[in-house]
């Protein structure tokens, strides 16, 4: 069920009805209910994997937790007995089990996202290498099986790493995994903050109702306006890439950062806007990532549960696991201080951009997309020297005009690197983008080529104010958010009618409907 | 807070929202008052429903050729058309399910001409054969039988977009005009019991050949829809008339004209192929059509109905209603907006040269 | 302390680590930071950090990351 | 300068590293791995072949030194073909939009409105004063089907043949060609 459909709204308004209106102790039963039936719309065969899923972290989540409580009650009892020395190696025992059955748990999920999303890919690589020419399997990916399997693995690792006690009760688990807002396309939530609020019971509370409704709104007219009508443009400019070069690659670099930020940011608002009707709380996914000054900042600041989650569980055991160490220690010696010391970070980076770039799609436009984010990462990491001296010399580093000159740079720089999506064709979209500087034609900025694409001018012009008001909102959130600081400190009834306007806005100039592609959620797909 | 400041805080919001809603429907759902004027006929029907006769379905071919007026005025038959442009088979079915509705005709006219279409041709037809029907479960089932490919991709969203017909034309923000506002709470009326009028000529002077088909075969869901057509009639004790218009363009190919004569001989059903009539009728494709050939003009239409008048009097067992208050009543009004929008069109030709609408301003 | 304190000064020289316990908060330490002090430290007391370890708390400040430092050795 | 030299080498070695995967990546077929993954993908519109030789404009007729092709623009095609015997437009049911035919004695060629501009929609042969320019005429016996189109016609009242946006109808009676029409499929 996608968001920007009928059937969402009236099951939204469904659910969020009963929810309010049942015993506050059945609250989080309704929405595991809803979260069912929302998957179940998706096909019944879909509903059996997030089962496996569910279930298989339960188990090991109950069996690693078990076995930590009769190590930490035997060392307790026997602690008279055991010297220092023992209980290490006590310790150790048990956790070698633990490890294990976490090991079980991952391979088991993991395996499965694997087999789903890349055995075709694998067999195209055989293919390649072999000259074979094995058939492609074609599995259906079942709807947001990368998200929720990255949130359940992340929560057996914390249980693993004693972070926090498993959940006890079957139902409750299977809600953390399944909690319908984020099931499209996250946020990837983690347990011991999601499940603070997901259980409630929530009293019903107009200003928190008010808030979600609100972002509700505005992740729709971010999605409906501005991302479902660009995606037209999009479709057109990298259908044709032999006919759109030069100019229009740039055009496709900007169109296509505007469509993914409108189509994901939207989303994730509805998610979390969703959330916070039914008094949940859900991560923040976006901190206006176009205003980040280099790609590191910018990527804190993108898809951050994804970003954070790849560091904690991927990132930091790998580079500080004592293979690593010996892979420094050795490096150190052999390559010297200054190569030695880089060594393992680069190793890990370098891993964890190759690993984002799976996880993003089984196509090498993504790998080679993950390695060219790791590429600048670690150039600017090595540049950065350079750029303290250089800046400390000139003196200018701070100035407001510097920064948005930053704020462009990683902009482009990201749109470019980000077009390998749209082409997904890794020498094409080199060929795209090598011809903006060899194909000479911005002159048809001007010839009414654009009008071409599938937009009309007043499809521009829509866009265009669209982007301007989501512009002007970003700049109104230096001060905090603007819920809080302009639109809740007005009158009830200047609020709903200001409220229901924007509503009737979005109907008309949506981008839904005949004639307009009914745009899925791009990150849903992952 | 109380629960009831709460929901009159949302019930209000809501109602705000329907209000603005409805507000802005009327104003984006197109008027139909200078362009695309057939999409006002389906839903103009209501205003002439009841004590009718004879009913006309189909497309063009009906909804221009005949001219229930002239019917009234010389045979004292009381006939409406259903038409619409494009009007497929199932569209038809549909339009004389609703029809019953309101009245049980005694005489059912159905053009032959859409058998040769057995797919849908574009969404925009369905939008004019069925925005104007009335809610009731014939269009909802006339709804989910038209629906074009891309249409039945988002079902839901078809069938919610004919309840709320904004979900279909929010767009046309950008195309509004005068006539959107001037029409926003009403439109005039452009037919005459489902008669579309012009009285300008523009004649054949070459009708291309018809490149011969591969197959000649109807497809099995337009005789399946013929046949619903038949037995509901049948049940109705409605008598069924094939008719094939004298239109020269979509040619009527011999092949098709066979079948039809075969299958109103095995289901005893009059058919007339008013092609072979035009000398009898005295069509003359110089002066009597509007488009070179696809429609008639309303000189073309008053011959036409003048000669299926008495072919109805000799076919059917319809009675004359001339002298009859009630019947009287009725058409005199109907009789002098006909007249009015003749000479309103005979006025603007005169001092422009041609027509800009049917209504001659 | 000081072996601690050289390690970091080596990573950024500017700042003053007796009074800062806002390293992570502030985004002073980023994640190369990280991995570096904890792959210096592994080779300078013979501790490993394990990545549960790898929290805002426990890299907030000088002080903290030595108590941490104490804590694994003891154990 | 030392450091600087390793500092080199270490970035050498990742763009080395890049370049492989990159290489890689440019040696296997990337339509075939993304495909199923990829609901809002384009490449259904990529798909046809656009890189602009004759044949992706599917069969085409030819008079003289015009070529027309299916679904191409009709102005200049028209113009190229000179007056036509007889020109018939027909209007659509409502709707902005005309079915335009012209007709040259031997053949028609019909266009379509699209955005305001006309396209072409079919050819007719009507005689064997014109043929395919494969060769294919009307009299044409089955075999002379087979041989210009390597379909088997014999006994066959019908038979089409498909090249990119292009078909060609052909109808036969008693083994010979009795109709030749060009179908642009949109």
């Amino acid at each position: 069920m996608s968001f920007v459909s009928l059937g969402f709204l009236a099951f939204l308004a469904v659910l969020i009805l009963l929810y309010y209106l049942v015993p506050k102790k059945g609250q989080w039963i309704l929405l595991l209910a809803g979260s069912v039936f929302f998957y179940a719309f998706a096909g019944w065969s879909a509903l059996i994997f997030i089962a496996v899923t569910a279930l298989s972290t339960y188990l090991a989540g109950i069996y690693i937790g078990k076995l930590a409580a009769d190590r930490d009650k035997y060392i307790k009892e026997h602690s008279a007995e055991l010297d220092k020395e023992a209980k290490k190696a006590y310790k150790a025992k048990v956790k070698k089990r633990t490890y294990l059955i976490m090991s079980l748990c991952l391979l088991l999920n993991l395996g499965m996202l694997a087999v789903i999303k890349y055995t075709d890919f694998g067999i195209s690589i055989v293919n390649g290498i072999f000259r074979t020419n094995i058939g492609f399997v074609h599995f259906a990916l079942p709807m947001g099986i990368s998200f929720y399997i990255f949130q359940s693995m992340g929560y057996i690792i914390d249980v693993y790493r004693g972070k926090y006690a498993p959940e006890k009760n079957i139902a409750r688990f299977a809600l953390f995994v399944s909690f319908f807002p984020q099931l499209l396309q996250g946020p990837i939530s983690r347990f011991d903050e999601l499940s603070k609020t997901l259980y409630g019971p929530h009293k019903f509370d107009w200003n928190k109702f008010a808030r979600g409704a609100w972002r509700v709104l505005w992740g729709y007219f971010k999605k409906v306006v501005i991302a479902d009508r660009m995606i037209t443009a999009v479709l057109a400019l990298s259908g044709e890439p032999e006919k759109y070069t030069g100019v229009y690659v740039v055009a496709l670099v900007l169109f296509y950062a505007i469509e993914l930020y409108a189509d994901f940011t939207g989303g994730i608002d509805i998610t979390i806007g969703v959330a916070e009707m039914l008094g949940i709380e859900v991560a923040e996914n976006f901190d206006r990532p176009f205003f980040s000054l280099n790609i590191t900042e910018y990527w804190r600041r993108w898809h951050i549960t994804m970003g954070t989650w790849f560091k904690d569980y991927i990132f930091y055991p790998l580079s500080v696991s004592p293979k690593m160490l010996k892979i420094s220690k050795w490096s150190r010696e052999k390559l010297g201080q200054a190569i030695g010391k880089r060594v393992p970070v680069y190793l890990s980076t370098i891993i964890v951009w190759f690993a984002t770039g799976l996880w993003h799609g089984a196509a090498w436009n993504f790998i080679v997309w993950g390695l060219l984010n790791c590429l600048v990462i670690i150039v600017s990491q090595e540049l950065s020297p350079l750029y303290t001296r250089f800046h400390k010399r000139f003196g200018f580093s701070n100035t407001k005009g510097y920064n948005v000159f930053q704020m462009f740079r990683t902009f482009w720089l990201m749109g470019f690197i980000r077009v390998l999506d749209v082409y997904r064709d890794v020498p094409g979209t080199f060929r795209q983008v090598w011809s903006v500087f060899t194909t000479a034609n911005w002159g048809n900025l001007f010839s009414g080529s654009f009008l071409k694409l599938g937009l009309t001018l007043s499809d521009f012009i829509a866009v265009l104010a669209g982007c301007a008001v989501m512009f002007t909102v970003s700049v109104l959130q230096n001060k905090g958010q603007v819920r809080d600081n302009i639109i809740l400190k007005r009158p009830v009834a200047v609020r709903l009618v200001v409220f229901v306007l924007i509503a009737l806005l979005i109907t008309i100039f949506g981008a839904y409907g005949i004639g307009y592609d009914a745009g899925a959620f791009i990150y849903g797909q992952f | 807070m109380k629960a009831l400041k709460i929901i009159i805080r949302i019930a209000a919001a809501l109602l705000v929202f329907a209000l603005g809603i409805w507000l802005l429907q009327r104003l984006l759902v197109p008027k139909y008052v200078t362009e695309n004027e057939e999409g006002l006929l389906v839903k103009e029907y209501y205003s002439y429903a009841g004590g009718n006769d004879v009913l006309f379905i189909g497309d063009c071919e009906v909804y221009s050729n005949f001219s229930p007026v002239r019917l009234w005025q010389d045979f004292g038959i009381t006939s409406a058309i259903r038409g619409s442009p494009q009007q497929l088979i199932w569209h038809s079915y549909y339009m004389l399910e609703d029809t019953l509705r309101y009245e049980t005709p005694k005489v059912v006219v159905f053009n032959v001409l859409s058998m040769k279409y057995g797919e849908p041709q574009s969404e925009a037809y369905n939008r004019l054969a069925l925005d104007g029907m009335k809610w009731s479960d014939v269009k909802y089932r006339a709804i989910k039988a038209s629906m074009t490919e891309e249409e039945a991709d988002s079902e839901a969203l078809t069938v919610a977009s004919y309840v709320m017909p904004i979900l279909r034309f929010h767009s046309r923000w950008n195309e509004l005009t005068g006539a959107d506002f001037k029409y926003m709470f009403g439109t005039r009326q452009l037919s005459h019991n489902g008669y579309v009028m012009r009285i300008d000529v523009k004649p054949v002077d070459t009708i291309p050949k018809a490149a011969p088909l591969p197959d000649y075969s109807f497809a099995d869901v337009c005789w399946d829809y013929l046949e619903k057509i038949r037995t509901l009639c049948d049940r109705n004790g409605i008598q069924l008339i094939l008719i094939k218009a004298p239109t020269l363009r979509p040619h009527w190919y011999d092949e098709w004209d066979e079948q039809i004569v075969k299958y109103a001989e095995e289901k005893g059903l009059c058919y007339v192929n008013i092609l072979n009539e035009v000398e009898t009728i005295g069509i003359d494709y110089t002066t009597d059509t509007f488009d070179a050939g696809m429609h008639l003009n309303l000189s073309g239409a008053e011959k036409l109905t003048k000669w299926f008048g008495t072919y109805l009097k000799a076919n059917t067992a319809l009675p004359n209603h001339r002298g009859e208050a009630e019947y009287e009543e009725k058409w005199i009004d109907r009789i002098d907006y006909y007249n009015e929008m003749a000479e309103a069109q005979a006025k603007q030709l005169s001092e422009n040269g041609k027509l800009d609408g049917y209504w001659g301003d | 302390m000081d072996k601690l304190l050289e390690i970091l000064k080596e990573i950024h020289a500017d700042v003053d680590y007796d009074t800062c316990e806002t390293l992570i908060d502030d985004g002073i330490l980023d994640s190369f930071d990280i991995i570096s002090i904890i792959t210096e430290i592994s080779s300078e007391f013979d501790v490993q950090i394990p990545a549960n370890e790898i929290v805002p708390e426990n890299f907030n400040s000088a002080a903290a990351l030595w108590k941490l430092i104490e804590k694994l050795e003891d154990e | 300068m030392k450091k600087v030299t390793k500092k080199l080498i270490a970035a050498m070695a990742l763009v080395l590293i890049c370049a492989v995967c990159f290489a890689y990546g440019c040696a296997s077929d990337p339509g075939d791995s993304g495909k199923t993954q990829t609901p809002a993908g384009n490449n259904a519109t990529a798909a046809p072949a656009t890189s602009g030789t004759s044949d992706d404009n599917g069969y085409v007729f030819k008079h003289g030194d015009v070529t027309v092709i299916m679904n191409a623009p009709a102005a200049d095609i028209i113009a190229a073909l000179g007056t036509p015997r007889s020109y018939y437009e027909e209007p659509s049911c409502a709707f902005e939009g005309m079915d335009k035919t012209y007709s040259y004695g031997s053949f028609d060629v019909t266009t379509y409105t699209e955005g305001g501009a006309d396209y072409i929609s079919g050819v007719v042969l009507w005689d064997d004063s014109v043929e395919t320019p494969e060769g294919l005429y009307i009299g044409a016996k089955a075999a002379d089907v087979t041989k210009a189109y390597g379909v088997d016609a014999a006994g066959k009242t019908n038979v089409s043949v498909t090249r990119g946006k292009s078909n060609i109808i052909i109808l036969l009676k008693d083994d010979t060609v009795t109709s030749i029409q060009y179908l642009a499929i949109y």
